[in-house]
């Protein structure tokens, strides 16, 4: 009974979902499900990895060919702006961390917006718009004939694939992000209380992890000597 | 009388029937045992009185370790038998008949190398074993002749292959086993297995066609593959003479015996296994084969090997 | 309330934020450059390990993995061993059906298992 | 303490306030958070989605009748077995214990108030209905031909059927599945009463945890792979092509790597039921309890590791079949293990037969010869002869209808008096049982035979030869029918006239038994805390049955 009773009765930090115990357990509760939905992203964006793996090793040459047609700098520049909006990211958890004003956890939320539209901008005017222009986009506009076209075909794909899906996470980030800003705005956050901005934080930096692998994977690998 | 097993008409057919008892007879054997054990319990150690307390039965690690331990040497046991018996029935002997196959929807299109060609029948000799070479127009079919035990996919692309020794003449099923599209069911037919003596009657009946070879060999001149591929090895690319069978040594370092698959890949992805020391200048021919003309240039190939061997 | 501190979880300096930035950006700097000299296949093998210890960085430090309890690890663990099991046993099809059975039955198993290493 | 239990107790069940009862109106349903209403959602969805699945099942019995086929031409058989395997599997089977049973019962038995996350738990039913509407709109525009396995390229470039918008459909409900795994992996590990260790959980938890972690590591994978497949049909170009090098075998590899699981992700919490049905009517504890618990989780790994065996004739390297043939092997010890530790618990036992105690003997014989015939499938050389025939529809029926359906049965008929409150007729659900044991076997056992015999499956019509058999499969498949349809109207009629329970029917142990029956809304009027094992017979806590079946005529 009393267990009951103190429920009621207890005040609660904001924030607080009465299926829980305490604080404590909320937030352990809500930082194990962020990893365990952060696995299913690895297995995810896994499949096609898995694919990518496969075929590069069947198609060596088309693989390289096809890599050779992105553009270095554009994955480089967007390499750059993605590791600093992780960084504003972590800035912001670590302001409502230690309790600044929300003014300042806003601040870093709206730059690591920013970052993130500045990501997919240039991503959409300077590759995508461009690969569109260039005909090496399969199956929407294809007009590549150089060697190995079916091989390179398979490479662009996955190269659509794979940076499209990373992309539409990429929106689901801002959306979240954008959430973050109303919640802060509303004064939802303390120290007691940031979960949210944490969870989001880790889903922000996996989206930064998965970029790094595709740079690597789809602009690098072949060496472009 | 309801039929329990199909015929068994290859060589195939007798060790596949043999695990599949042993098989069997562990299946009985366990179910058997569970099923008695349950019932014998079930009666024995039924409720007597709503509040009769059941005695405490304590775990026993003896009879776990029992119970983990038998079943994995059952496991151990199957896994050797069936695996022997699959690598063995995988390899075709070296001096198999040939016969190749084209699936598509939603029809066998079967080509026999000295020219005949049917649909949705095979005829094959008693005794003799038969390797046949697949390859798909369309979709994934399945190649399976029940009696013979024996079931290969069929896939657009590439090239599988699976083999028999037919050991008794009859009609058999022919049956399509992976889903194909709206009359998959229909696309079955009857394999006949003759004496030899009859089957070359048939072979020779019929209209008289040329053998694959030979309509390879006139795809090769009418596909100008003669100009480069100069049986003396003076031409812009290698010799096909006597390379089918043999080992090759490609320009990535990778070793790869020559086969279907891979004269396959040198028509259509020409530069992913040039040779070294050869100019990769070989343009694709995507597009301009269709399977039963590529399966006859792959013929041709092969009959230049023969040739060769000949000759010496 | 005596898991106060475990709940507001672990401050990191922004000095270390500041650091693990740095090396990301010329982690980053670091994998462009060598893409353009000529290593051979190992090209591949520099850009994927520097591309792991850059996912290394995020994880440990931004993610905060270094201050967090053993089941957070064991999670992430998790999904790069189930990732590893996916690749690897595709790729035991994918990769090995060009080789050619061996005709001595058996005796195939053993060039395969030479092959893997 | 005892008096206020008393109290509680001695009041009709009507006058207390419990979950049903604790809000009305629709609107209370569909936006609702607590668990057990969630459950029963999805219990809704399910039946629905149940019969959907059953008629398509039934009009394809009706068709073999005859070998030239006695109902549908073969385009629509064609599309009646894909709706058959896609409705079953992926919104019938997958959601059937874990989003029902274990909805309603992971935060009971665990002694918490609610999942860990209740909205994300609503919001993964709202996913669910809406994959199932995706389905539905499949199905009612023509249905797919693809079958359930969605094979390239017949699947991407041939079929002419909404193939992208069954994908959607799966593709949406599995993200259902994902969130719940999730909130039942979490709730486990941090929601569980004081005093409830890992090893004093019941089975049923440690089955479903091990579900979970398939949901969370396989599901996902499939959600890819037919995105992926999508992609490829709308821009008629994609990495199975084969036309630009791509490998539809990749396809197959991708599709198996969460298929596989998946069928543990059905069998897996029908075991878990069992092994709470088992001792419960033999008021006994659990034979080897850990190696029950450790099994369910060696099942869950070792699930990963065996795809490549639905593939042994596709073309698959025939290393990779050795490697997979071993690796399938392997998870024959697991599910052995548990076999026999179900049948040892049964020994000394004070064993009552009522319905769900027959459901769950029946799954015990019936998943054992499933089991078993997995062996041919896993053996190379046998399984190249019975690949893609009747034979593995039989046993994989075996498994999922055998296995999976019967424990679900057994789970339901078991929790219904907490579900709802009240009992059923226990005559008419013992004779349901034994009906749909009679009528599985008449209808899957010939299959086994006219496999062997080499009838493929997905036949549309037939060689001759087979009729027998496949008559025989028929009638079975009418019989089951009946043992389906009746546990239907006595459930629902009992939902309104059934007998009240009491809190603990069948005198068994287990935290949800010492709330009453329904539970209030948050769980328990007492917060529990676990000082003894799980399956503690003989039961302390009073005896609580008073409209209990077999009391009165043992």
């Amino acid at each position: 009974m009393s267990e009951m009773a103190a429920h009621g009765a207890h005040k609660h930090p904001p924030g607080f979902a009465h299926q829980f115990e305490d604080m404590a357990q909320q937030k352990e509760a809500s930082t194990l499900g962020m990893w365990a939905f952060l696995v299913t992203e690895i297995l995810f964006f896994g499949g096609m990895f898995t694919a990518y793996t496969i075929y590069r090793e069947l198609h060596f040459e088309s693989f390289v060919t096809g890599s050779h047609l992105l553009e270095v700098k554009f994955g480089a520049t967007n390499t750059y702006v993605l590791i600093c909006s992780s960084l504003t990211m972590a800035l912001a958890i670590r302001s409502a961390q230690t309790g600044k004003r929300k003014g300042q956890i806003i601040f870093w939320l709206i730059l690591t917006m920013i970052l993130g539209a500045l990501f997919l901008g240039l991503k959409l005017r300077f590759e995508w718009y461009r690969d569109y222009v260039d005909g090496i986009v399969p199956g929407i506009s294809w007009a590549y004939n150089g060697p190995h076209a079916p091989g390179v075909q398979m490479f662009m794909c996955f190269y659509f694939f794979m940076t499209g899906v990373h992309a539409l996470h990429m929106v689901a980030g801002l959306g979240i992000l954008t959430v973050l800003v109303i919640m802060t705005a509303r004064n939802k956050f303390s120290p007691e209380y940031y979960a949210p901005l944490e969870i989001s934080g880790l889903y922000w930096h996996f989206v930064d992890i998965v970029w790094i692998f595709l740079f690597a994977l789809l602009y690098l690998i072949g060496g472009r000597y | 009388m309801i039929p329990i097993q199909p015929p068994a008409a290859s060589s195939i057919a007798e060790g596949v029937d043999k695990l599949y008892y042993l098989l069997t007879g562990i299946t009985l054997f366990f179910t058997v045992l569970i099923f008695s054990i349950i019932f014998y319990f079930m009666v024995k150690y039924r409720r007597r009185s709503e509040d009769e307390v059941a005695p405490e039965t304590h775990t026993s690690m003896v009879l776990e370790l029992t119970w983990t331990i038998i079943p994995s040497l059952i496991c151990v046991v199957l896994f050797v038998w069936a695996s022997a018996l699959y690598v063995r029935n995988s390899r075709p002997p070296t001096a198999s008949t040939e016969i190749f196959v084209i699936g598509k929807q939603w029809m066998w299109h079967i080509q026999h190398p000295e020219g005949p060609r049917e649909i949705d029948e095979l005829h094959v000799p008693v005794g003799v074993p038969v390797k046949v070479t697949m390859t798909s127009q369309d979709v994934i079919h399945d190649f399976y002749i029940p009696a013979f035990r024996v079931k290969k996919d069929v896939l657009p692309g590439r090239y599988t292959s699976l083999w028999f020794q037919p050991t008794e003449t009859g009609t058999f099923h022919l049956f399509c086993a992976q889903y194909c599209g709206t009359s998959h069911s229909q696309m079955i037919g009857w394999v006949y297995v003759m004496e030899p003596k009859d089957y070359a009657n048939w072979l020779a009946g019929g209209e008289k066609t040329e053998s694959m070879a030979q309509q390879g060999e006139r795809l090769f001149t009418q596909f100008g593959c003669d100009s480069c591929h100069v049986s003396d090895g003076t031409g812009r690319g290698p010799s096909l003479a006597g390379v089918y069978g043999k080992p090759e040594q490609l320009a990535g370092g990778e070793t790869r015996v020559v086969d279907e698959s891979l004269i396959r890949q040198a028509i259509l992805v020409p530069n992913s296994v040039h040779v070294p020391g050869r100019q990769p200048i070989m343009p694709t021919y995507q597009g301009q084969l269709n399977e039963e003309q590529m399966l006859q240039l792959i013929a041709y190939v092969k009959s230049l090997g023969s040739q060769e061997r000949n000759r010496k | 309330m005596s898991e106060h501190s475990g709940h507001t979880g672990h401050v990191v300096p922004v000095s270390t934020y500041l650091l693990v930035f740095f090396a990301l950006m010329a982690g980053t700097a670091l994998t462009t450059g060598v893409a353009y000299i000529d290593l051979g296949r190992w090209n591949t093998v520099v850009a994927l390990a520097i591309a792991v210890t850059k996912m290394m960085l995020v994880v440990l430090f931004f993610m905060h993995v270094k201050y967090a309890t053993g089941l957070t690890r064991i999670v992430i663990l998790a999904g790069f061993f189930w990732l590893g099991i996916m690749i690897t046993l595709s790729c035991a099809d994918e990769l090995t059906r060009t080789w050619e059975i061996n005709p001595a039955g058996w005796g195939g198993i053993i060039p395969f298992l030479l092959r893997l290493f | 303490m005892s008096t206020a239990t008393a109290d509680i107790h001695d009041r009709p069940a009507e006058s207390r306030v419990n979950y049903l009862n604790a809000s009305y109106g629709i609107k209370s349903w569909l936006l609702t958070t607590d668990h057990k209403r969630i459950g029963l959602l999805y219990l809704g969805t399910i039946t629905f989605m149940f019969l959907i699945g059953g008629t398509a099942a039934a009009l394809m019995r009706l068709q073999l009748i005859e070998p030239q086929g006695a109902l549908l031409e073969p385009e629509t058989y064609n599309k009646m077995f894909s709706t058959h395997g896609i409705v079953m599997v992926f919104f019938f089977l997958v959601p059937s214990i874990p989003a029902t049973l274990g909805n309603f019962l992971i935060p009971i038995m665990i002694g918490a108030r609610d999942v860990a996350f209740p909205k994300l738990n609503l919001m993964s039913w709202y996913l669910f209905i809406t994959g199932c509407a995706f389905a539905l709109v499949a199905i009612l525009s023509g249905g797919v031909d693809t079958g359930w396995t969605f094979y390239p390229p017949y699947s991407s470039l041939y079929s002419h059927t909404p193939v992208v918008v069954m994908a959607l459909g799966i593709f949406i409900a599995g993200f259902s599945s994902i969130l719940t795994g999730l909130n039942f992996v979490v709730t486990i590990h941090k929601m569980r009463a004081p005093g409830m260790t890992w090893f004093r959980l019941p089975l049923f938890i440690w089955a479903l945890y091990a579900t979970s972690l398939i949901f969370i590591l396989g599901t996902p994978v499939i959600a890819i792979t037919l995105f992926l497949l999508g992609l490829e049909r709308l821009l008629h170009v994609g990495i199975f092509d084969p036309a630009i090098g791509g490998d539809p075998l990749l396809f197959q590899h991708l599709f198996w790597f969460y298929s596989h699981p998946a069928v543990y992700i059905m069998i897996l919490p029908s075991m878990g039921v069992v092994s709470e049905l088992i001792t419960a009517f033999s008021r006994k504890k659990i034979f080897g309890y850990s190696f029950v618990a450790f099994s369910s989780l060696a099942i869950a790994v070792i699930s990963f590791v065996v795809w490549g065996h639905h593939m042994f004739v596709t073309g698959q390297s025939i290393y990779a079949g050795l490697v997979f043939s071993v690796l399938s092997f392997l998870v024959a010890i697991p599910s052995a293990v548990k076999v026999f530790n179900w049948t040892a618990t049964l020994y000394k036992g004070s064993i009552s037969y009522q319905a769900p105690m027959l459901y769950a003997l029946g799954f015990i014989g019936l998943f054992t010869m499933g089991g078993l015939t997995g062996l041919f499938l896993a053996s190379l050389a046998t399984d190249v002869h019975v690949n893609g025939t009747y034979f593995v529809v039989a046993h994989f029926h075996y498994i999922m209808v055998g296995g999976a359906l019967m424990g679900y049965l057994g789970g339901i008929h078991f929790w219904w008096p907490k579900i709802t409150g009240r009992m059923y007729p226990d005559m008419w659900a013992r004779v349901s049982a034994v009906i749909v044991f009679v009528g599985f076997n008449l209808t899957f056992f010939p299959q086994f035979v006219v496999g062997y015999l080499g009838m493929p499956r997905r036949y549309a019509v037939y060689p001759a030869e087979f009729q027998v058999l496949n008559v025989m499969s028929s009638a079975g498949a009418s019989v089951l029918a009946v043992g389906y349809i009746i546990p239907l109207v006595y459930l629902t009629w009992s939902m309104r006239y059934g007998a009240e329970a009491g809190r603990n029917p069948w005198g068994a142990a287990g935290l949800e038994w010492t709330t009453p029956s329904p539970p209030p809304t948050e769980n328990f009027e007492v917060a529990p805390i676990v000082t003894e094992d799980a399956y503690n017979y003989p039961i302390k806590q009073p005896r609580d049955y008073p409209n209990a079946p077999g009391v009165a005529h043992v």
